[in-house]
């Protein structure tokens, strides 16, 4: 927020390219860092901003390009080379070893040791002051990471990128597994290492985030730089949005279609649903037509709710029951089979084939629909799989493509196609946005309003409250596994949300 | 497919920690590759780079053959002879495709085929078969073959025992029931219209070599053409996620060491008709063969992607090397140690092949 | 410390009772027990040779024996013997994997005062055993060859092949080397060999692809009668019949084979599948302090090797009772 | 913050990225976990719920063994003996451990053994030992164990084949070198030194034994204590990340490979000087055993989760499982089918408990 001095940048990048096999992922990107900036990467789902700070961090090399560290040029070309000059990274995809404990993740490579002997004692020291740093003492060094929650992982990297003497900070989209207060926390730690001169790189496609935090923007657009070192306070959102997309479009949700959607019987029927130690006595009613959604903490239950619903966990009280069938418990099978689908909270380790092709992620759970006496007719697979990733703009295009090269927005266009395919009627979508770009998101929303106007019940779980309430017809807030409130989504707002899961003491 | 296709890409060495166990075990495991180098699973993906490197491993194999053997290798007879040294161990390892595929492996494929071979040649089932009809002992032993997958099958899926492990213990545990059923004894086939079919040549091809085709014809079209063949690669690839697409992953894992264990039944068959004997001695070792023809085929090692053209193949190799060298008049040991080399020279050729083929 | 060559073979039969010779000898004793030990039963020779020595066992009221599992894991093999010894059993018959191998806890027994009785594939120290029994491998390459050149005579073009069995063992090279020499006798050398397994597949492969690189044979000698149930089917499966077959080992079903006359199959040379059983014979005697009635001596002879007679059409009824059955 | 901190909590079948491959080979694959239970790595990380079902199943079988056995069980030289049959092939598991935690396998352990044994027995090298000085034989021993491993660690690390592959090449090789050095006979240790050091006691405990106990005691250091243990983890549970943390995963995989090929050279030196001799059959099928015995003991065969602790019981669990059945004269092949039924039997019990000592 403050201009720095005048020395040269801390960090210089000068037409950087990048292809991949039939991608041109960067054709020819600068982007200039200064210390203790939070300088903001934004761009929309594909256009290069991982690709850039992996460069950056020297997990891939480019093709073209130079970069400067403090008006030198440098190679970077190894991890360590990165590490050594003091650029740490934490991942869109975290990168920590599971089955590791926080301590061992947070000194990975660069473990307190004597004559090869490990130091478990000191390492646990200062690995929770790290941790008290960061503002989640509670987090216990000697925890396994594979047990914590995604935003507790997040902590960690954060503390492994603090362990390294850091100078440069790149964080991709860090927000995304993140809830409001633990955003407010990561603020708090971002400005306190600002004000120490350490810079920033900070990539999210929440707007707001970025007004609140950023101080200089660059924006990409197909792998080319568009915008470069704007002031934030000196750039209105519709220009970002226009440089980021060429049109314009607002963070707006579809309206409301408002007819008697609450008529009949509901479509989807939750009674007394109980999981122990995780939640009980849910009771859930989703019309036809109709979107519910699921407001609350990370943590607070959710997921574990709609994923019982679908019978991925197994209840063990309470009745699913669709279009007056009662689902059998536990079964996946029995509730897809019945019309539900869902799009899982983690794209990649419960909904994708990454090493397959598009349109196999796609079709696999309606090939029965595709098949005569078994046999598959790929060609029909293809075809309609080409329509619906054009109608839901997934780039780039061609269905042959392995799910893994895709943007992380894109793959969750492509779990999303998988059930628009299926034509279900109910469907479930866990963070359904989770790493989508304003443009796609607006295109999202109007989607599964418009499958709700065909009739179809939707229960969203997000954990962005703006999102819940633009979205929803009714919500329900969720605290510690119990619903401490339902009601008509216009009845209630963000405030309101926020202290119903935070005390959670009214109805 | 526009020859830039990115199908034939390398994989994103920076989202590795969402690699799948599948394409680590193959490229990263034991050492990530370089980075901006591809990974197994897209790289070997179009069928022409897939197979190149085997097709020309084989072709070399075939060109020292009539280089060192002349007509004696270049020979009908001599191709038939490798066919039928290649039809027991193909069959097996076309099923062996199938469970590796689906994220699986069966260390107990050679027990299960003496188990099938021995009792469908017990003193009772040839009795039956004598006063019923041969296929009685076709029957029984694929039908043992099918049981035993089923308890291999049942113990991995349901008793979340892992497959090395189960079928481990099923290999100790079959080879041992054979000895009993058998009292450790050869059991010579008294059946002759059992031997008469099997040993029969259909237009100047042998049963056993026609039957070899038709169960890899089938299996690469259950594999590449089916929704069953699509649903064991998904549950090969990503358990998780295909559970959550509503496969029932548990049925199917049965089910492939089901049809894994039918293929031994069959092969059963064919050795029994083969040596004229059903033991408790068959198959040994062939755990390792067709899980080497398997892997040299291209099917990775963890699941997700198959290819029975490759095992095919990777099958044919190794019968035409020892082909090769027995008509050479090699030392076992000097046959060890080539067969050695040429399986990491093949493998390296095929990587590099595929490597060039996507740029 | 040679003693004999007594032809013993025909003497105990498969069955165990053994019915000859019932002299004072089998009369009950003290209760001797016996620990046994043997390489996997990986084959009919093997299988036969444990049958064998358990119901030769179980024909005397007085031997109890302890029969450990068939390895092919020398360090295993160790074990068992080490556990007889702490088992304080009266005599150890062992049938070693490897002779060499088994050579120290051999001695370690018998410097605990248990007798061992080493068959077929010997020690390689005098001292560790108390009694040895032996086929002749090179004798029976010897027959098997002068049963060859008897047939092919001087033929200076005649093929010859030769279908070894476990080629890493030291008896198949013993084998190897007595037909070699023998061959030599009359200007013969084996043209082609492969080497098999001793099992019926093993067999079947080899020859499958040995009648591709001969595609003229005048005699073939097969090292092992189990692994030649594939060779001979292998041999049906091609076609050929226009050379000779000796086999070896000498089981049941070669011997009916050549009774019968109905293929390639002439001759067999035997290797006794009874030596567990002399064993156990032996083992009882020495530790009931008794002799062996045939001879002279007051004492167990050292050393039994036993004869490797070539079994043609002639006189394989003399034979056939005590061929195993594979 | 307050109770419901999302950071205590257990894991998450509901947040699986996070959940390394390892567990899904062990829990998933093949057969989804339950809904709403816990994977596998989780489960069983604390020492107590990780080991009880093995020390159990131990326990249940030493049992066995004095309620069959009586007195002739529970003897110091029965235990002894024991002992002396695991430590050979307990040396080759320690190693094994470490690759298996690294993401690897190596199926050529038993043909290096047999490689090392033949090699540092060859009358050149004995008749050096002679000369010198009789640790010339186990130098040799462990270098061509370390050659052998250098190669497979390169040809996986840089090579980038398979492990799988690469070691069933080495395997097929080492033995046919072996074979041929020995010229097929066995090689007879002339140097007494040799055999005397060996084979002494100290203190009543077998110098084997003691190499055992030593050898595992180091490998516990290692993988539990060191830079190079919590490096092996890592690279064994996620190697890309890994790789982004700085760690040199292919260096650190060759090491790997050597450090096995180290420890067949010692079970080399071991089993040559308990049955004197060297030769290319030494070592037969010892992959098995040694994979089986390492994956019963807990270390997760997709790697990023070793235990040296559970990997010697394991070991014992097998030996004592010979032993018994030797003390009580059963019938060979039923000897095969009990222990197909126990290693499941094992296994299973050992989830049950380790999943009840969760809750
Ligand atoms: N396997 C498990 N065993 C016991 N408790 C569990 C298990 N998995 C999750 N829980 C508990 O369930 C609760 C909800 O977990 P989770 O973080 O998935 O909720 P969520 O509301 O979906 O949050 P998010 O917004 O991150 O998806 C947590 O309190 C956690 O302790
Ligand atoms: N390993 C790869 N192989 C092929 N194409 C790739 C690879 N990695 C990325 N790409 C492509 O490069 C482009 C840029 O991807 P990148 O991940 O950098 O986007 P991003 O801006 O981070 O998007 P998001 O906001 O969705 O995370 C995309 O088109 C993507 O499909
Ligand atoms: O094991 C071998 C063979 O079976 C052979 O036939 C006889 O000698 C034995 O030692
Ligand atoms: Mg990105
Ligand atoms: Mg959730």
């Amino acid at each position: 927020m403050t201009e720095q001095p005048r020395p040269a940048p801390l960090l210089e990048m000068r037409g950087i390219t990048k292809t991949f096999p039939g991608v041109r992922a960067l054709g020819g990107v600068d982007l200039e860092v200064r210390a203790g900036e939070v300088h903001c990467l934004l761009g929309q789902n594909g256009a290069g901003k991982s690709t850039l700070i992996k460069i950056l961090s020297a997990s891939y090399q480019p093709d073209e390009g130079e970069i400067l560290w403090e008006g030198e040029p440098v190679a970077l070309s190894t991890p360590v080379a990165a590490m050594r000059r003091g650029i740490s990274t934490i991942y869109q995809e975290l990168d920590l070893v599971a089955g590791l404990t926080v301590t061992e993740n947070i000194f990975l490579g660069h473990e307190l040791s004597v004559g090869g002997f490990t130091r478990a004692i000191a390492a646990d020291r200062r690995a929770r002051a790290l941790l008290e740093r960061l503002g989640h003492a509670e987090i216990d060094p000697q925890c396994q990471v594979g047990e914590l929650s995604p935003a507790a992982q997040q902590v960690v990297s954060m503390a492994r990128a603090l362990s390294h003497d850091t100078r440069l900070l790149i964080l991709d989209e860090p927000s995304a597994v993140l809830d409001q207060e633990e955003v407010r926390n990561l603020f708090r730690v971002v400005r306190d290492l600002t004000a120490e001169g350490v810079a920033i790189v900070y990539i999210s496609h929440r707007l707001e985030e970025i007004r609140e935090i950023g101080d200089r923007i660059t924006v990409l657009k197909d792998g080319v730089t568009v915008g470069r070192n704007l002031a934030v306070d000196a750039t209105p959102t519709p220009d970002l949005i226009r440089l980021m997309t060429g049109r314009s479009i607002e963070y707006v949700f579809p309206a409301r279609s408002g007819a008697a959607r609450r008529e009949g019987e509901p479509v989807l029927q939750v009674r007394g649903l109980a999981c122990p130690g995780i939640f009980s006595g849910v009771d859930l009613d989703v019309h036809g037509g109709e979107i519910v959604g699921l407001a609350g903490l990370v943590g607070a239950g959710r997921s574990e709710i709609v994923e019982t619903v679908y019978g991925a966990r197994r209840a063990s009280a309470g009745t699913v029951t669709v279009d007056g069938r009662r689902l059998r418990r536990g079964s996946v099978a029995a509730a897809v089979g019945a019309g539900v689908g869902l799009c899982p909270e983690e794209r990649k380790s419960q909904g994708l084939l990454l090493d397959q092709s598009l349109y196999r992620n796609i079709t696999i759970s309606s090939l029965a629909r595709f098949a005569r006496g078994g046999f598959l007719d790929s060609g029909s697979e293809r075809r309609r799989s080409e329509e619906l990733c054009a109608s839901l703009d997934v780039r780039p295009t061609g269905v042959e493509r392995v799910a893994r090269t895709l943007s992380g927005g894109n793959q969750q266009k492509i779990v999303l196609a998988r059930w628009l395919l299926r034509e279900c009627r109910v469907l479930i979508l866990d963070e359904p946005t989770r790493g989508v770009d304003v443009g796609a998101r607006a295109e999202i929303y109007s989607l599964i309003r418009g499958l709700a106007d065909s009739g179809v019940a939707v229960l969203v779980v997000s954990s962005e409250v703006e999102e819940v309430l633009g979205l929803s017809d009714r919500v329900l807030v969720v605290r510690e596994g119990t619903v401490v409130h339902e009601g008509p989504a216009e009845d209630i707002d963000e405030s309101r949300v926020l202290d119903l899961v935070m005390e959670g003491n009214v109805a | 497919m526009s020859h830039q296709e990115p199908v034939s890409t390398t994989a994103a060495p920076g989202t590795p920690g969402a690699l799948p166990p599948g394409d680590r075990a193959e490229g990263t495991r034991g050492g990530p590759r370089a980075p901006g180098r591809g990974g197994g699973a897209q790289r070997l993906r179009t069928g022409m780079g897939r197979n190149l490197g085997l097709v020309l491993a084989l072709a070399l194999l075939c060109a020292a053959g009539v280089l060192t053997a002349g007509d004696r290798f270049a020979d009908v007879d001599n191709v038939l002879t490798i066919l039928r040294l290649a039809a027991v161990i193909g069959v097996v390892s076309v099923g062996m495709t199938f469970v590796i595929t689906g994220g699986g492996i069966d260390l107990s494929v050679g027990a299960i085929l003496a188990l099938c071979s021995v009792w469908s040649t017990t003193l009772a089932t040839q009795a039956l078969a004598n006063d019923v009809h041969w296929i009685v002992i076709v029957f029984t032993a694929v039908a043992v073959g099918a049981g035993c997958g089923l308890v291999n099958g049942v113990l991995i899926a349901y008793g979340k025992v892992v497959p090395f492990i189960a079928t481990l213990a099923m290999l100790a545990s079959a080879r041992g029931l054979a000895e009993i059923i058998s009292n450790r004894r050869t059991q010579i086939v008294q059946v002759p219209e059992f031997r008469d079919f099997f040993g029969a040549d259909v237009l100047g091809v042998p049963v056993l070599v026609l039957l070899f085709l038709v169960v890899a014809a089938l299996g690469w079209v259950l594999l590449n053409k089916t929704t069953f063949g699509r649903r064991t690669l998904a549950v090969g690839g990503n358990p998780e996620a295909a559970r959550l697409a509503g496969i029932r992953v548990q049925r199917h894992t049965v089910m492939l060491y089901v049809l894994v264990g039918v293929c031994c039944g069959i092969a059963a068959v064919m050795l029994v008709s083969r040596t004229t004997t059903g033991s408790s001695t068959h198959g040994t070792l062939y755990e390792l063969d067709a899980i080497a023809a398997v892997v040299i085929g291209g099917t990775l090692l963890s699941g997700g992607r198959g290819t029975i053209v490759g095992t095919v193949l990777g099958v044919l190799i190794f019968t035409t090397l020892s082909n090769v060298f027995t008509l050479n008049n090699l030392s076992i040991s000097a046959q060890s140690v080539v067969k050695g080399l040429i399986i990491v020279v093949a493998v390296l050729l095929q990587q590099r092949l595929a490597e060039r083929s996507r740029t | 410390a040679c003693t004999s060559n007594t032809t013993e073979s025909s003497e105990a039969a498969t069955g165990g009772t053994s019915q000859a010779e019932a002299g004072s000898n089998d009369e009950a004793g003290e209760t001797v027990v016996i620990g046994f030990s043997a390489p996997a039963a990986d084959h009919g020779w093997m299988a036969a040779i444990t049958d064998a020595a358990k119901s030769t066992a179980e024909g005397y009221d007085d031997v109890e024996l302890k029969v450990a599992e068939g390895t092919n894991d020398v360090n295993l093999q160790i074990s068992q013997v080490e556990t007889f010894i702490n088992e304080g059993v009266d005599a150890i018959v062992l049938l070693p994997f490897d002779g060499a191998a088994m050579t120290p806890v051999a001695l370690k027994a018998m410097a605990a005062g248990i007798p061992v009785i080493n068959v077929d594939r010997e020690f390689n120290d005098p001292n560790a055993a108390r009694v040895t029994v032996l086929g002749d491998n090179y004798g029976m390459g010897v027959s098997a060859g002068q049963y060859i050149c008897e047939q092919v005579g001087d033929d200076a073009d005649a093929v010859v092949a030769e279908i070894a069995g476990i080629d890493s063992l030291p008896l198949t090279q013993d084998r190897s080397q007595g037909f070699e020499d023998a061959l030599a006798e009359c200007g013969q050398d084996v043209d082609n060999r492969v080497a098999a397994d001793f099992t019926v597949e093993g067999g079947e492969k080899a020859a499958a692809n040995l009648l591709q690189a001969a595609p003229r044979i005048d005699a073939v000698w097969n090292h092992d009668d189990d692994q030649g149930v594939g060779v001979l089917a292998a041999i049906e499966n091609a076609g050929r019949d226009e050379f000779i077959m000796v086999g070896g080992a000498g089981s049941a079903n070669a011997m009916r084979s050549i009774q019968a006359d109905d293929g390639v199959l002439k001759a067999t040379v035997i290797y006794p599948s009874t030596q567990g059983a002399d064993g156990i014979k032996l083992a009882r005697l020495l530790v009931q302090d008794k002799a062996m009635s045939d001879t002279v001596e007051v004492e167990v002879p050292r050393m039994l090797q036993l004869f490797a007679p070539v079994v043609t059409q002639e006189n394989v009824d003399e034979f056939l009772g005590s061929a195993f059955e594979s």
